[in-house]
């Protein structure tokens, strides 16, 4: 009954509820729908916004297998990741990821799963445009998110 | 023997600060046939000039994907068509 | 900085894009929104409908005592429980759960918690009505629903 | 003693499978003074009519919650306004 997932690389916003329609449609043997949505934040007013570089073609690629290993573990009925690059300001969101199962546990983990494996997996980087316009510099990688993978 | 060296070519691609460091996003390489794996192509790359010593001055923190998968530092390169050389990923 | 709970209990379908964009409004500290929504399966086509009992004043002060638990326990910018009672057709939302967080974990971890709780201790019943007009009967609670309440 | 009768006055609240077995929704009810805990108040409705004793034939499978907030079974009803029976919840 599995969907193959829907993963896009774009710069545009997404619409997260026109993705979870999509995602559901008219089926009626969906039980649970989990929507992940991370957001740029403003860091306290220091950050003007974010660029977001990204490897075209591998973006896709890693998010693609990343996803297949969800479907694997888990009895999803539906899986849709979008994920943005380019510049992205306070607010706005970075990253959809939409699960869909019959039962809330498969739906949860899965989306959590998916979210700990893209923070470490997935080829984007970032980078800080302070609101004085300086810039800020890149992101640094985080340890807990690289923990976060040893629970999987 | 050119058309063996044309076939050892491989495409490099940098980014974030390792692309900013070394000055470009991507060119042909034609490592000398010593280079075995990504950990040799990192010290190699070194010795091509100062951007590279400083791109790769702490190399262990540097991640390498060989045609749009991840690899580790001891991973072969042969037939390898692109290896991409970056930071530890901050997406999500 | 936190938000008190939004909490309704109502017959009417909710939007959850919309509950998801008051939420979160004009902020800029909010990092990661989760968004869970549970909804009503036909069970292979078996199921008409639900009609779904509530025991008014209590599903809302028991949603709020829930609620405050995991206000107290995540570090959580907003929160927004909105649970349906009477008929309820395959294919429609019964329940939603948001929460906002500047980092992912917490908002995840109060969203499970909040339906961990919900589904066992919201005074709410749900009995089937099939497809063939017959009375289906009262669902039975499941004990792994008990269970999973064990791990918070 | 008629007011001291009034004051120990209940409403009796039923829900789900314990509505319809019992087939009303509430109820005023006068527990008598040796009626101290929700458990005594199950065992005591049990002898009002076969309805109640379909009602509560499996009475460790019912909840009961005073005033809106779960309570357990030897939990007191003393001074208790509202005191609701119900089977385990299924929302979410």
């Amino acid at each position: 009954m599995a969907r193959p997932a829907t993963i896009r690389v774009q710069r545009e916003l997404f619409d997260a509820a026109a993705e979870a329609a999509t995602l559901s449609g008219e089926r009626t043997d969906v039980g649970a729908i989990v929507t992940f949505i991370g957001l740029c934040r403003d860091e306290g007013g220091r950050l003007s916004r974010l660029n977001l570089e990204h490897y075209p073609g591998m973006a896709e690629a890693e998010i693609g297998r990343v996803a297949d290993e969800a479907l694997a573990r888990w009895p999803l009925l539906g899986l849709t990741i979008v994920h943005r690059h380019g510049p992205i300001r306070p607010g706005e969101p970075i990253v959809l990821v939409l699960t869909a199962s019959s039962h809330r546990a498969a739906a949860f983990e899965a989306a959590e799963f998916l979210m700990d494996y893209l923070k470490s997996n997935a080829p984007f980087w970032k980078k800080e445009v302070l609101a004085e316009g300086f810039e800020g510099g890149w992101v640094g990688a985080k340890e807990e998110d690289e923990d976060a993978l040893t629970r999987w | 023997m050119k058309v063996e060296e044309e076939e050892e070519e491989v495409k490099a691609l940098y980014f974030a600060w390792v692309r900013e460091r070394i000055g470009k996003a991507e060119e042909e390489l034609a490592p000398p046939p010593d280079i075995a794996t990504v950990g040799d192509m990192i010290a190699w790359l070194k010795t091509r000039g100062e951007e590279y010593a400083y791109a790769f001055e702490n190399s262990r923190s540097i991640r390498a994907a060989i045609d749009r998968t991840h690899v580790k530092h001891d991973s072969p390169i042969s037939g390898a068509r692109e290896i991409a050389f970056f930071p530890p990923m901050t997406g999500g």
